[in-house]
């Protein structure tokens, strides 16, 4: 049975974080236009209802991007209504969100291939076209 | 004794002392001032000192216009803080509860803010009737220590327990903790101090009142 | 001889304080409003003055006798046995600056009856000795003499005889079986002739029958005044005598606030038992003649005029309406003082006051608060009904240069009596 | 989680985690999750992924006295691979006897070995309190829980008191305390303890403290040994019904209209106000709710002797004693003394009036003229 089954209907109820945390998006926004610096909240360290959920999820909108990662479990980024404020939902094996935050930045810093995979890649990369070229050589021989 | 266990003392075993003093106290004083009789009066009444008693009881929460207007401080500010610790101690809903477990009833509450709000001004009330004590001639020369124990032990749980509820400053166990033995302090000085007017203000309307009543006196 | 000592006073304090008064100190919060209701304060702003704190002697040895914290304090050394010289100390603020006129007690937040416990102070007072010369003057020749001003029965002989012959009224003396025996005060006999015909004139005219005893004439109290119950009882107790002995319905207290209370509170309670007659004030009795329709008047006073309450008729006592009523009769102007009724200002010299010459300079700064009622007012005419205020009032206005004559209320009414017919005049 | 047998190379975190198959990417997530769930800020991330690539991965020792398993419980409930079970994964539990495969002496073995190869650098988890009355009540392979503790926490670099047993005394506690329970930093005193209380404690926040562990080192903590990134948040403060409780708006039963429209529960004896976890965000049972969303009010387990707090049903307020019966008993005591006090005051009367000299005006005139 899931919570939502119980009937216990929370009234509608505010923890005044709302405001805050869209304030805190908008500074983070012109950081990030003036100093190029990267901006994170982590809106599961917040008290927050699913109302006001609801209504920061009305306030930034939908953009343009929409992407998933396997990364242990789904990630799921989205690009907002305001270009370079990205939601970040980070689930579980079995779907379960664990990990919401909103990032400030060109691209989600996530998204990025990042420079140990890319130098693993490049070994692997390496020694695999070694070995095929030492199995061409043998081949050849 | 950390916090919690200081919560626990005061919630406990302290209460308890704190309360059986109290009630004790009050009982005993009654007695202490009652015990020491009124003579018959011979005098053909002219009329009924009950009906009188009972007039000033409630006559004197008033006051003509002139003493008004050269007491106005006194007066205002007094009926506010009055009334204010009423409404802070009788009807904060935390406090019901508290009253429920002594009487094995309770009565309904205000909303929290509301009380808030009354504890605020009634701490405002006190602090300008403390001053006006400290400046004022006559009320300066009348005030014993007494006096002003009467007031630390009224402010300080208004404070504490204000600061209790908005998280200021300690921990809310130590803060509550401190708010339940301000009130236990209160409680047990209570019946030894000015704060027995509380009661014996009625007491005294009364037999003010029976006099005046007895003798004809209708103010 | 035994002396009175400091023990005396004390043991006078344990033993007149009762449950009221325990009360009463309980419930004092220190607010200082009796300040401002005293005009012994008022005139002469000293917080020393303030009614509750001339009390301070007597509270603190209820609060050592009387309860656990102040045993417990005495033990400890936290509060220090009341002595002589502070005793001595209170005398101005017990005697010299309170006329006993209940204000205080009557405005009082808590209800506090500060009057009530000034004058059981005074008990203690006078067993240590610390009444003032001039109440202790009065007393000696109220029982020695039989009245306070030393006034004996030829000098008041001698007055009602000249009053019949210039009145042809018959003033009877000792005649047993009267409706009404007649008080006086000295200050009547001496100051205010007029007052007993004015009486004897409006009661013979009601067809009343009346009389004045040779043994006792003086209703005035001097022992109520300096606050000794043993000498106010002796006082009373003549009253009481003479009146049983004529075998009179009703002793009439004549135009004196504090004779009243006296006779009409105290007296009861100081013999011990109910009295065999009624206590009324000369205006209680007019008022009731008034409303049988035994007292009509015609033509009116055209002066502006006001009255003035004796503290002890009015707050003391519940005599509100009856001076109205019978003013009402004669009067087309009158008007009330601010402050009237219950919430009237004392004339200054109620409670002793007047006696005790110690306060002479006290009781003129007090009369301020009567003048400046009676500035707000511009009247022509001060009417009152005791002969103690009206002394106060006509000195207060000589020295303040004020041009307004001060009239009884009986003798008012007097000159505007319509003689009735049937009446045995 | 592995038992495994320490090794003489000792792996770095990070390198662990690699040999795993964790990505960077999936490290970064991790680290993020991690900051999460330490209530650090996300501009830590960087900082706890440095820290934790250059982390050694520890050897954990964890000693199970007077208590119900539910600490291990909450910790092996939580659905892998979560972020709590990555962290457990990083470590190397050399002990644990509930977990280890190992029985018996080959088990007691194991931390006997554990201890001497790692001493000076493992860390102590203990969870369930030591009774001191009598040291039979609770041993293992008969040794006494507090033999144990003693000789473990000597080779300690740091204890974590898990659970309110081991950090307060917890249950075993409860008033009349039958086994003289106490908890671990009533024994050690010269050993720094993490103390994470909760019954049980929130299984990521015993992760989270082994994080913080291992990649700051000992967290900051509170007045009760609590960390205070964990428990410095007031359940009352974070509380999603708290508006309620400012509106004055309070469920006055379990099922009635306020206890339906999720009112406030302080009346039903809800301990929030004075109880610290991370509950109210955190969450139970992979974030689903936390008891006060399920229309519980907070019992305040993370709190030192929240079993004697008075009852779990009696708003915070309410005193504990008896009051009404207190009452009674005060007000006959007051009679007593009443009446004695008042039969003293009227003797004390009657002697003054009866001791009274009738004042004459000769007396008067004398001590006048005096």
């Amino acid at each position: 049975m899931s919570l939502n089954a119980i009937p216990v209907h929370t009234e509608t109820v505010a923890t005044g974080n709302l405001r805050p945390v869209m304030h805190e998006i908008r500074q983070a926004l012109s950081e990030l236009i003036v100093h190029g610096t990267h901006g994170m909240i982590d809106l599961h360290s917040l008290p927050f209802s699913p109302q006001e959920y609801a209504a920061l999820d009305e306030f930034l909108g939908e953009g343009e991007i929409d992407l998933t990662l396997n990364v242990l479990g789904k990630t799921r980024l989205r690009e907002s209504g305001y270009a370079g404020i990205w939601r970040i939902e980070h689930f579980d094996d079995n779907d379960k969100r664990i990990g919401y935050f909103i990032e400030i930045g060109h691209v989600p810093e996530i998204l990025r291939s990042q420079c140990d995979d890319i130098k693993e890649g490049l070994a692997a990369m390496t020694t695999i076209l070694a070995m095929e070229e030492g199995n061409n050589e043998d081949a050849n021989t | 004794m950390n916090e919690v266990e200081f919560l626990q003392w005061v919630k406990g075993p302290a209460f308890s002392i704190a309360l059986f003093i109290f009630v004790a106290g009050l009982v005993l004083r009654l007695f202490e001032i009652l015990s020491l009789g009124r003579k018959v009066n011979y005098a053909v009444p002219k009329g009924d000192p009950m009906q009188g008693g009972l007039r000033e009881i409630f006559r004197r929460f008033g006051t003509d216009k002139a003493t008004f207007q050269r007491s106005m401080l006194t007066i205002v500010a007094g009926y506010v803080f009055h009334i204010g610790l009423f409404v802070v101690i009788f009807l904060l809903a935390a406090h019901v509860e508290v009253f429920k477990s002594v009487f094995g009833f309770g009565w309904p509450h205000l909303s929290t803010p509301v009380v808030d709000a009354f504890a605020v001004i009634t701490m405002l009330a006190l602090v300008v009737l403390l001053i006006h004590r400290l400046q004022h001639p006559v009320k300066r020369f009348l005030s014993s220590p007494g006096d002003y124990v009467a007031w630390v032990v009224t402010f300080v749980p208004l404070l504490t327990g204000y600061m209790a509820y908005h998280h200021l400053l300690l921990s809310p166990q130590m803060m509550l903790g401190l708010h339940i033995l301000s009130v236990e302090v209160l409680l047990i000085v209570f019946p030894f101090t000015k704060l027995m007017h509380t009661f014996t203000v009625f007491l005294s309307r009364w037999y003010n009142g029976a006099s005046m009543g007895l003798r004809g006196v209708k103010s | 001889m035994s002396t009175l000592t400091l023990e005396r006073g004390i043991n006078a304090f344990k033993a007149q304080i009762d449950a009221p008064m325990a009360s009463f100190f309980s419930s004092c919060v220190s607010c200082g409003m009796c300040a401002e209701a005293c005009l012994f304060y008022t005139e002469n702003p000293e917080p020393r003055f303030t009614p509750i704190y001339k009390l301070e002697p007597l509270r603190r040895v209820w609060e050592q006798e009387y309860t656990l914290i102040g045993k417990l304090k005495a033990k400890l050394g936290l509060s220090k046995p009341v002595t002589d010289a502070e005793l001595a100390e209170w005398q101005e603020l017990v005697y010299n600056n309170c006329s006993l006129c209940g204000r205080c007690t009557l405005i009082c937040p808590v209800g506090n009856d500060i009057t009530y416990m000034i004058r059981k102070m005074r008990e203690g007072m006078v067993a240590s000795g610390h009444a003032p010369e001039g109440l202790i003057g009065a007393s000696t020749r109220a029982v020695q003499i039989g009245s306070p001003m030393g006034v004996k029965l030829p000098a008041l002989q001698a007055q009602v005889r000249h009053l019949e012959k210039s009145s042809g009224l018959e003033v009877p003396f000792d005649k047993e079986g009267a409706e009404y025996l007649l008080m006086l005060s000295s200050m009547e006999i001496m100051n205010y002739p007029e007052y007993l015909g004015a009486v004897a004139k409006i009661l013979t005219n009601a067809g009343k029958t009346w009389t004045l005893s040779s043994e006792c004439f003086e209703a005035t109290n001097s022992g109520i005044q300096i606050g000794s119950s043993d000498i106010a009882r002796e006082l009373v107790s003549r009253v009481v005598a003479a009146a049983e002995k004529l075998k009179v319905k009703t002793v009439i207290s004549p135009e004196c606030g504090h004779a009243y209370t006296a006779l009409r509170w105290d007296g009861p309670n100081l013999i011990g038992r109910p009295y065999t007659f009624a206590a009324k004030h000369i205006v209680e009795v007019l008022d009731e003649l008034r409303a049988e329709g035994l007292l009509q008047t015609e033509g009116f006073e055209e002066s502006k005029l006001t009255f003035h309450d004796p503290c002890q008729l009015v707050r003391r006592g519940g005599v509100v309406e009856q001076p109205r009523n019978l003013l009402n009769m004669v009067a087309k102007n009158f008007v009330e003082m601010a402050d009237h009724g219950t919430l009237n200002w004392c004339c200054g010299a109620g409670g002793g006051v007047s006696a005790n010459e110690d306060a002479e300079e006290v009781k003129m700064k007090a009369f301020q608060r009567k003048k400046k009622q009676l500035d707000e007012l511009h009247v022509d005419t001060l009417v009152t009904a005791c002969a103690n205020c009206r002394i106060q009032l006509e000195e207060g206005m000589e020295v303040n240069q004020m041009d307004i004559p001060v009239l009884g209320l009986t003798e008012m009414i007097a000159e505007h009596l319509v003689e009735r017919k049937g009446g045995a005049a | 989680m592995r038992m495994q047998t320490p090794s003489p190379y000792e792996q770095t975190l990070g390198e662990h985690l690699r040999s795993q198959g964790i990505s960077r990417r999936g490290f970064l997530k991790f680290c993020g999750l991690l900051a999460s769930s330490m209530a650090l800020a996300p501009a830590m991330i960087p900082k706890i992924a440095a820290a934790l690539e250059q982390a050694k991965r520890p050897s954990v020792i964890w000693l199970s006295f007077q208590e119900c398993t539910g600490c291990t419980e909450s910790l092996t409930r939580s659905h892998s691979p979560s972020i709590e079970g990555l962290i457990f994964d990083a470590i190397s539990l050399d002990y644990h006897h509930t977990l280890q495969a190992a029985s018996g002496d080959a088990a007691e073995h194991a931390r006997e070995e554990a201890m001497k190869a790692h001493y000076g650098k493992y860390v102590l988890v203990v969870d369930g309190s030591i009774p001191l009355d009598n040291p039979g009540y609770s041993t293992i392979a008969g040794i006494s829980n507090l033999d144990m503790l003693k000789e473990a926490a000597a080779g300690a670099a740091a204890i974590i008191a898990v659970g309110t047993c081991s950090a307060y005394g917890g249950l075993p506690k409860a008033d009349p305390n039958p086994t003289g329970a106490v908890s671990v930093s009533d024994i050690i005193k010269d050993k720094p303890i993490i103390n994470v209380p909760g019954c049980p404690p929130i299984p990521v926040v015993i992760t989270g403290v082994i994080a913080h562990f291992l990649t700051f080192g000992l967290p900051e903590l509170d007045s009760l040994g609590r960390p205070k990134a964990f428990y410095g948040q007031n359940i009352h403060d974070r509380c999603y019904r708290r508006p309620f409780y400012d509106r004055g708006l309070f469920a006055e039963t379990f099922d009635d209209e306020g206890a339906k429209a999720g009112w406030c529960l302080y009346k039903l004896g809800c301990k929030g106000p004075v109880t610290y976890n991370a509950c109210a965000t955190t969450k139970w049972n992979d974030g689903t709710s936390f008891p006060i969303e399920s229309g519980h009010g907070c019992i305040g387990c993370s709190e030192p002797n929240f079993w004697d707090f008075g009852g779990f049903y009696k708003a915070l307020s309410i005193p504990t004693g008896s009051s009404g019966q207190n009452v009674v008993y005060a007000a006959a005591a007051g009679i007593a003394a009443g009446v004695a006090i008042g039969a003293i005051n009227k003797k004390s009367k009657t002697e003054a009036a009866s001791s009274h000299q009738t004042v004459t005006v000769e007396e008067l005139n004398q001590e006048s003229g005096s």
